[in-house]
């Protein structure tokens, strides 16, 4: 019982570590040729990772120990969060864990972290991109627990892997609700990771810039664990909304290598399909004006709160 | 025992004439023939407590009707006189309401008496429900001369003619005791002499009998500081 | 342990006098007495925590009557769980704040040092107390002598307004809570809590109690739409007392609405019972935590975060009694515990964090935020402290924070169970009101702590701060440290605080605490603070010892590269300001987004004329435009009725005459005219 | 042998006495020394057994209102010694000053010991007269104003009063069978049940319109304000806390008697409404003070129509209102007598010249302070006790009218504390140059201010049990 979870679980954590700058990868490797370029090929995170670690960091002369500590904690906090949520398996170690806003609130640790190491050197784009990144989670967040609360009144839990479970069994079938839920989530992902329309993240484009903005001070290492942190929050998201929309093919914690290896497969085609979609979905559309995401967010707050409501009708009337 | 038919009738026409007069204090305009007319309220009312004395049996009441007379109709008319010939004010007052007006309102406040007192007095005997409510019309005229007169002295004359009322209501009463009586003529005297003692200040410090201008002396007005 | 409440209050109330006495004697006597004022607070203080700790475990102490009181009934003292738990709030945060006085209030004026134990007294005695009597004389001491102790403070006009707002609305909610005892005690009077518990209002009487102890007591937690004093008077009192003015004086507020409305007035209570408290809690929520993100000020900026916090604790109490009306009892439990919590461990956090303010001001000159910066160079322990204190109210796990609004979120999304579809709809706004109130609220407290203490200098001042002295270290690390712990044993705590969670749900406390996690039930999630943090712990030593195999360099330190601009010249020795965001700045993108409904917000572009070479103005600001809303009326109604009443003085005698016979000839009217009267 | 008399003949003598001593200060402590000997007195009168003597009674009504009108005096002497020298009397007023002191507390004893109606009457009638006497002293014009406003008012109102008391004499005689009984308040207490209630009430009208202009109920309050204001320091003390009070009493005896037998107009009824009106017209009025002696003028008006209100709610808020009656005297005096001082000191009566007391005269600012507190109400002191108790009664049994009472008592406090900020806390104001000390020493001011504020609190927090027994007693009584 505690084995296979513990197994399990180191699997995973290696999976994704690996997997997490390769999807980064892939996901611009796909759009550069969905654009017709080239594009670079999908291991250079991983090539740019090994680069960063070599290289001597520089600290800005203003900044405190908060710029050297916040990567760590930033990147810890999301590794934890990462580990929570289902993968290949069900039922790992730290499945119980894994509640969904035991998540968002990891999440919020490592954003809290970003952005002071954004305002630590006292410079005019740090400040600003933290300010924007904030505000930007805010609004980000009603939208994110009402998506919660239509699949926490389906599944009856907040557990991620309970969740799973419960959509996996296929008892709660095709609801209305569950897609304006994924609807919502998918916007929360896209503002929470800094991808179109809300943030460019191949821009360099300083004024436009929220993610990056906050980066600029950092150089080797802790650039290197910055990008860590980002392609890992990726690769959680993705995961998240494989856990929950696309149930199907997660095998228990128990099943053996077998089975496990089926899961993974699956998985691989759940993150795969994810990336190509965000790829598609990125290369069609254009970055929006920093001051129309709320309204864009405000949409996603409002499919939720649908979602919800429908629940509550049909709920009432069964 | 009962009264008898005279004595009832007497009681009467001397407590209509007391309240006779205090409309004829309405009626005037000059000070003297206020003066005047609250001499004679005060000498009507002096008869009707002595009557009252006679009719109950009650000798304490000789001895109020003896103050009555001796103080509201002699001493104080004099003293007012004096007053006003010492402080030569003018000796028509301009009242605040029109002498009409007065009467009409002061016909309505003898209504409202009877109104109030006659059935409320149902149980009590005949004569005492017609002498309080003719006493209640006093003091009731006497206020309305208070408030529809600026000057000094027709305001103290109503309020005195306000305590002839009371007088004739204690006087009504069988079995009042005496105490109440005595102190009720004598608080009125000294009542008097306060108030008189205030209008020579008044003339002192204000040139002028008419109160309408104390109240320009008023403490605490408008625009004296924030 | 009957006595001890007693002794500890009249200990107090010897340490006042001691107090009132201090300005007679010469400079070192006054100060020697200063010293033992506060000191001795401090020491009644954690008397007071653990009395309370003493009470939560053994089941606390039944009510005893004591020899005095007013004529009718005498006073009572009595220590529940429910008291027990609030009482452990105003312990350990008097305690701190104690210890901060003796080194930072020793040289005040005896008018200040006066009504220092009398305001812990009136809070003590708030919470001591067994009966309605006692409890509103409690709260009208405690409101007193925190007027006066912020009505002492250094005079400008400014603050004596704020004062006299504060004593405005404490009068008010004095106002409303006396009525609404009256109303539960009824015609029978008897006030005792045992009485008032077995004859809960009903009715038309229900609605006006909880008009009224919303009004009262959620005027002085600093509910919205009541809110406007908070932001104004906390401030303007000295480090300590707006620590526990914020910290400790709203949870008594609170515990007297949980008290009149869940404990003794809760009982068979119908299903709308909290949703008003509901509203205005989630409403709270979001405008303090809006208005926490606007403000300039650091000490205003905190007393907005309080109302945010303030609000979360009253939606949970709405949320709880609502969940209880509708018989889901360990629903109710889980909410009633997520305001406990979250009462207690915003308590803890915001009197560090005040403290923190007031050591920032002694050390850097300022409250403003555009005067601060780079302030952990200059502090670092005061640096860190705040940071745990920022990072727990921004709710981040696993602090304290957290663990109470983890818990309320997991009550709010188990709340639709009620099945009533409206109220289903106002549970579903309530969470997202809740989560936006978290998230603004988290980035309030970033902007507060990164102004505060990274990025440049905004002034020469900053540079020459210093880290606080060890008493003053020893009170805001032993803050910190709860704020820590609390975050990692929310169960055992919970486990602790049963009794207290019963009083208010009526469910036997919470059903699934363990010692290292909480559940909202058997099949819910589970939250596990101490593993997590050893989780995040090992992870990050592991990442650490990583990075150290991995990347050995040591770092380099350079010039700031800030997007390629050019180093500033000599003589702006930190820098351009204008290069680094200031509070309006950093607050702008929150304030266009949903400042300008809620907060009235404003932005205006001031360009110079063609030719002109002056830079171009951006003018910015905001006011809360609630308040003044709700109070101008008022006061113009007040003003336009006492000018009325005065027309009423301003007559001459003879018309005062005529008012004193009109009176007697109305009521000669009204004889006469009566059916029964005069003219039958 | 004690006899409830020698409390009424005490102060007659010291008046007579004292109009005859031509030095001032000497007159300060022979009134110092009366007063003292009506204070014991009052106190010999616990021992006494309650019951009718003749015209006078002693029962459990009168008799806290009695010891309380001993001590006041006695505090209030103390204080005018103090305060003598600032008056600036020449040697005549000085002597009717003292005289009339005495005159107004023997008619003060009097009015509350008469069994006989007709005998209270002459008592206040005759208090009102030392009174109007002491107010116009200073001879002013205002002061002039004052007084004569004083007199035509309060002469109008003894006069209805005076009818009122006849009525009432009338209505019992058929069943008293006249004398003076009629007039007894025991003997028309055994007979009013069986009395006619339309003539009980006409009576209570006269009484209520009577005595309440005494009382300074609204709408027939006007000359309270400015007789407070006008007179010597010494004397809003006395108005306040004795005069107020004697009238109240009268009126509860009245109403005790006609309540047993209601006519058409309940005498609660009436009592209520203008015990409201009193307390929302000075709530309101309250707030455009701009001098400091007529503000609390007017928070006297509030409070008589508290207790007022009290008192016609009847029942258990019977002892609110008696409690709010003793209370109110007590801390309405610490308060005159620490703002006399303040007055003294700043030269000035005007709240603009008061300021920021606590800074120049802490003492003096604190204990002013503290009874300002006590003025509006707040806790721990006697007044917040009787108000709690007030508006718990009106909620549970008139709830409409605990909406008027606590308007009233909301506006009331604030204004009393917007004021109380100004003159304590706010910046101080300059001293006047050349302010006469007080005569007998700083504590001869601060010591009855204080030792009245010590008696309100335990009078709300820790009464003992047979003086709370006495209360209750009174509370029966007044209904």
């Amino acid at each position: 019982m505690l084995f296979p979870a513990i197994v399990t679980q180191l699997l995973h954590a290696a999976l994704l570590l690996a997997l997490a700058p390769l999807l980064v990868g892939v996901v611009r490797w796909l759009k550069a040729r969905l654009l017709g370029r080239r594009g670079a090929h999908p291991f250079q995170p991983w090539r740019d990772l090994r680069k960063l670690l070599r290289k001597q960091p520089v600290l800005a002369e203003g900044a405190s120990p908060v710029t050297a500590a916040a990567p760590y904690v930033a990147l810890a906090a999301t590794l934890a969060a990462a580990l929570m949520v289902p993968g290949f398996a069900r039922g790992m170690a730290l499945a119980p864990m894994g509640d969904l806003i035991l998540i968002g609130g990891l999440l919020a640790v490592s954003r809290f972290a970003l952005a002071l190491a954004g305002m630590d050197a006292g410079t005019a784009f740090g400040g600003l991109g933290a300010a924007r990144e904030m505000s930007f989670a805010s609004l980000a967040e009603p939208a994110f627990v009402l998506a919660v609360m239509v699949l926490a009144m389906l599944a009856g839990t907040t557990s991620l892997d309970g969740i799973g479970a419960v959509l996996q069994e296929g008892a709660v079938g095709l609801r209305v609700s569950l897609g304006l839920a994924l609807l919502a989530l998918l916007a929360v992902a896209l503002a929470e990771n800094g991808r179109l329309p809300v943030d460019n993240p191949a821009t360099h484009l300083e004024l436009t810039m929220v993610h990056e903005a906050m980066l600029l001070e950092a150089s080797g290492r802790h650039l290197a664990l910055w990008e860590m942190q980002g392609a890992l929050r990726l690769a959680l998201w993705l995961a998240l909304l494989a856990a929950v929309f696309l149930p199907f093919g997660t095998a228990p914690a128990e099943a053996g290598p077998l089975g496990w290896l089926l899961g993974l497969a699956a998985w691989a085609l759940k993150l795969g399909l994810l990336a190509v979609a965000l790829a598609v979905f990125e290369t069609a559309i254009a970055k929006m004006r920093v001051f129309r995401v709320p309204e864009f967010l405000g949409a996603a707050l409002l499919l939720a709160l649908l979602g919800v409501v429908l629940l509550f009708l049909s709920t009432g009337l069964a | 025992m009962g009264f008898g038919q005279l004595s009832y009738d007497m009681a009467h026409l001397l407590g209509g004439g007391v309240l006779l007069f205090s409309f004829v204090l309405l009626y005037q305009r000059r000070l003297s023939g206020v003066i005047a007319a609250f001499a004679a309220q005060g000498a009507l009312l002096a008869l009707a407590v002595a009557w009252q004395g006679w009719a109950q049996g009650a000798p304490g009441l000789y001895l109020t009707a003896l103050l009555a007379a001796v103080a509201q109709a002699v001493l104080l008319p004099l003293a007012l006189r004096r007053l006003v010939r010492h402080l030569a004010v003018q000796r028509a007052v301009e009242p605040a309401l029109g002498i009409g007006a007065s009467m009409v309102a002061g016909v309505a406040l003898v209504a409202l008496a009877l109104m109030v007192v006659l059935p409320a007095t149902a149980g009590a005997g005949l004569q005492a429900r017609e002498d309080l409510a003719l006493a209640l019309s006093v003091v009731l005229l006497g206020m309305l001369m208070m408030i529809t007169r600026h000057n000094a002295i027709s305001q103290l004359v109503g309020l005195l003619s306000l305590e002839n009322g009371l007088v004739l209501a204690a006087s009504g009463v069988r079995g009042m005791p005496l105490v109440l009586e005595l102190s009720t003529a004598a608080l009125v005297l000294m009542l008097a002499a306060v108030a008189g003692f205030f209008v020579f200040r008044l003339r002192e410090s204000l040139a002028s009998l008419d109160v309408s201008a104390l109240h320009a002396h008023r403490g605490e007005r408008e625009g004296e500081g924030a | 342990m009957t006595a001890a409440p007693v002794l500890l209050l009249c200990l107090l109330l010897l340490l006042a006098a001691a107090g009132a006495f201090a300005g007679r004697w010469p400079a070192p006597f006054g100060i020697a007495i200063a010293r033992l004022v506060h000191g001795g607070c401090a020491a009644v203080s954690a008397g007071f925590a653990l009395l309370a700790i003493l009470a939560l475990a053994t089941g606390g102490m039944a009510p005893v009557l004591l020899p005095f009181g007013p004529p009718w009934a005498p006073l009572s003292l009595g220590l529940d769980a429910l008291s027990a738990w609030f009482l452990l709030l105003l312990g350990l945060a008097g305690l701190a704040a104690g210890l901060f006085a003796l080194e930072r209030e020793v040289a005040v004026p005896p008018r200040r040092l006066l009504p220092w134990p009398l305001f812990l007294a009136g809070m003590a005695l708030t919470l001591l107390a067994a009966d309605a009597f006692t409890l509103l004389l409690g709260f009208e001491l405690m409101s007193l002598a925190s007027w006066a102790l912020v009505a002492s403070s250094p005079a400008d006009a400014e603050a004596r307004a704020a004062a006299r707002q504060y004593l405005g609305f404490a009068l008010f909610a004095a106002a409303c809570l006396v009525p609404a005892v009256g109303l539960m005690g009824g015609l029978a009077g008897d006030l005792s809590f045992a009485g008032l518990r077995a004859a809960p209002p009903q009715g038309w009487a229900a609605v006006a109690v909880l008009a009224l102890v919303l009004a009262g007591a959620g005027a002085k937690a600093g509910l919205v739409p009541l809110h406007g004093w908070l932001p104004l008077a906390h401030p303007v009192a000295p480090g300590p007392v707006s620590a526990l003015l914020s910290g400790v004086m709203t949870k008594v507020a609170l515990y007297v609405m949980a008290r009149l409305l869940l404990d003794l007035g809760g009982l068979g209570q119908p299903l709308w019972w909290g949703v008003p408290l509901m509203v205005m809690g989630a409403a709270s929520a979001v405008l303090g935590a809006l208005r926490a993100g606007q403000e300039r000020d650091t000490k205003v900026l905190l007393a907005c975060s309080t109302i945010e916090h303030v609000g979360l604790v009253t939606l949970g109490l709405g949320l709880a009694a609502t969940l209880r009306a509708a018989d889901l009892g360990p629903l109710a439990a889980l909410a009633a515990a997520a305001a406990l919590l979250h009462a207690l461990a915003h308590g803890l956090f915001k009197t560090l964090l005040f403290l923190v303010a007031a050591e920032v001001q002694h050390a850097a000159g300022s409250r403003r935020l555009d005067s601060l910066g780079a302030l952990v160079h200059a502090m670092p322990a005061v640096a860190l402290c705040a940071l745990v204190g920022a990072a727990a109210a921004a709710a981040l796990p696993p602090l304290s924070g957290f663990a109470g609004e983890w818990l309320l979120l997991q009550a709010l999304l188990g709340a639709w169970r009620v099945g009533e579809l409206g109220f289903q709809v106002l549970v579903a706004a309530c969470t997202a009101l809740a989560a936006l109130a978290a998230a603004l609220g988290a980035a309030a407290m970033l902007r507060f702590w990164g102004l505060a203490f990274l990025g440049r200098p905004r002034g020469p001042r900053t540079l020459g701060a210093q880290d606080a002295p060890p008493l003053v270290r020893a009170a805001l690390a032993g803050l910190a440290g709860l704020a820590v712990l609390i975050g990692l044993l929310p169960g055992p705590l919970l486990m602790l605080g049963a009794g207290a969670i019963g009083a208010l749900s009526g469910h036997p406390g919470l059903p699934e605490a363990a010692p290292l996690s909480v559940s909202p039930s058997v099949q819910g999630a589970d939250y596990a603070p101490l593993p997590l943090a050893v989780l995040l712990g090992l992870l990050g030593a592991g990442l650490v010892w990583l990075c150290r195999r991995l990347s050995p360099q040591p770092a380099r330190r350079g010039p700031a590269w800030d997007g390629g601009f050019q180093a500033p010249p000599p003589h702006l020795p930190f820098g351009d300001p204008a290069t680094q965001p200031g509070a309006d700045g950093f607050a702008q993108p929150l304030r266009r987004m949903l400042g300008g409904r809620l907060l009235a917000a404003h932005e205006a572009v001031h360009r110079p004329p063609p030719g002109d070479t002056a830079p171009a103005r951006l003018e910015s600001g905001f006011h809360d435009p609630l308040p003044g809303r709700l109070l101008a009326p008022l006061v113009a109604l007040r003003e336009r009725l006492s000018v009325a009443a005065e027309r009423l003085r301003d007559l001459s005698l003879r018309r005062l005459l005529m008012l004193g016979f009109g009176t007697l000839v109305l009521l000669l009217l009204l004889l006469a005219l009566l059916p029964g009267g005069g003219a039958r | 042998m004690m006899h409830p008399a020698l409390l009424v003949l005490l102060p007659f003598l010291g008046a007579v006495v004292l109009a005859a001593i031509p030095r001032q200060p000497v007159a300060a402590l022979a009134n110092i020394g009366f007063s003292a000997g009506g204070f014991l007195l009052a106190l010999a009168l616990l021992a006494l057994p309650r019951e009718v003597e003749g015209l006078l009674h002693l029962d459990a009504l009168n008799l806290p209102l009695l010891l309380l009108s001993g001590l006041v005096g006695l505090t209030t002497a103390v204080f005018s010694a103090a305060t003598l020298p600032a008056e600036g009397f020449g040697p005549r007023a000085g002597r009717a000053y003292h005289a009339a002191f005495q005159l107004f507390l023997g008619a003060n004893h009097l009015a509350l010991l008469a069994d006989n109606l007709g005998l209270m009457w002459v008592a206040i009638e005759l208090a009102t007269l030392a009174s109007v006497l002491m107010v116009a002293l200073h001879r002013t014009p205002a002061a002039i104003e004052a007084a004569w406003k004083f007199l035509m008012l309060c002469g109008v109102g003894i006069g209805l009063a005076l009818f009122g008391t006849i009525v009432l004499a009338l209505a019992a005689q058929p069943l008293t069978g006249g004398g003076a009984a009629s007039l007894s308040i025991a003997a028309l207490g055994r007979v009013a049940r069986e009395a006619d209630p339309a003539l009980m009430t006409l009576a209570f009208v006269f009484l209520l319109v009577g005595y309440g202009t005494k009382a300074g109920l609204v709408p027939l309050h006007s000359w309270l304000p400015d007789a407070h204001a006008e007179g010597p320091m010494a004397i809003s003390a006395v108005l306040s806390g004795l005069l107020l009070n004697a009238a109240l009493h009268a009126i509860l005896r009245a109403k005790a008697i006609v309540a047993l037998n209601p006519g058409p107009l309940p005498p609660g009824a009436l009592m209520v409404a203008m015990g409201l009106a009193s307390l929302l017209l000075a709530a309101f009025a309250l707030w455009r003070r701009r001098d400091a002696r007529r503000l609390f003028a007017w928070s006297s008006i509030e409070h008589m129509g508290l207790a007022a209100f009290a008192f016609g709610l009847g029942g258990p808020a019977a002892m609110a209102g008696l409690l709010h009656m003793l209370g109110h005297s007590l801390v309405k005096s610490a308060l005159f007598f620490a703002l006399g001082r303040a007055i003294v000191l700043k030269g000035g009566q005007r709240l603009a010249a008061i300021g920021g007391l606590n800074l120049s005269h802490p003492v003096l600012g604190w204990t002013l302070a503290l009874a300002i507190l006590a003025t509006a109400g707040l806790p721990p002191f006697s007044l917040f006790a009787s108000e709690f108790l007030m508006a718990q009664q009106s909620v549970a049994r008139l709830p409409w009218l605990a909406l008027p009472l606590g308007l009233g008592l909301l506006v009331a406090a604030l204004a009393l504390l917007r004021t109380l900020q100004d003159l304590c806390f706010g910046p101080a104001t300059a001293d006047a140059p050349g302010a006469p000390p007080p005569a007998l020493g700083e504590w001869a001011v601060l010591a009855p201010a204080q030792l009245h504020l010590l008696l309100a609190l335990a009078l709300g927090m820790a009464l003992p049990a047979p003086l709370a027994a006495l209360l209750a007693e009174a509370a029966r009584i007044a209904g």
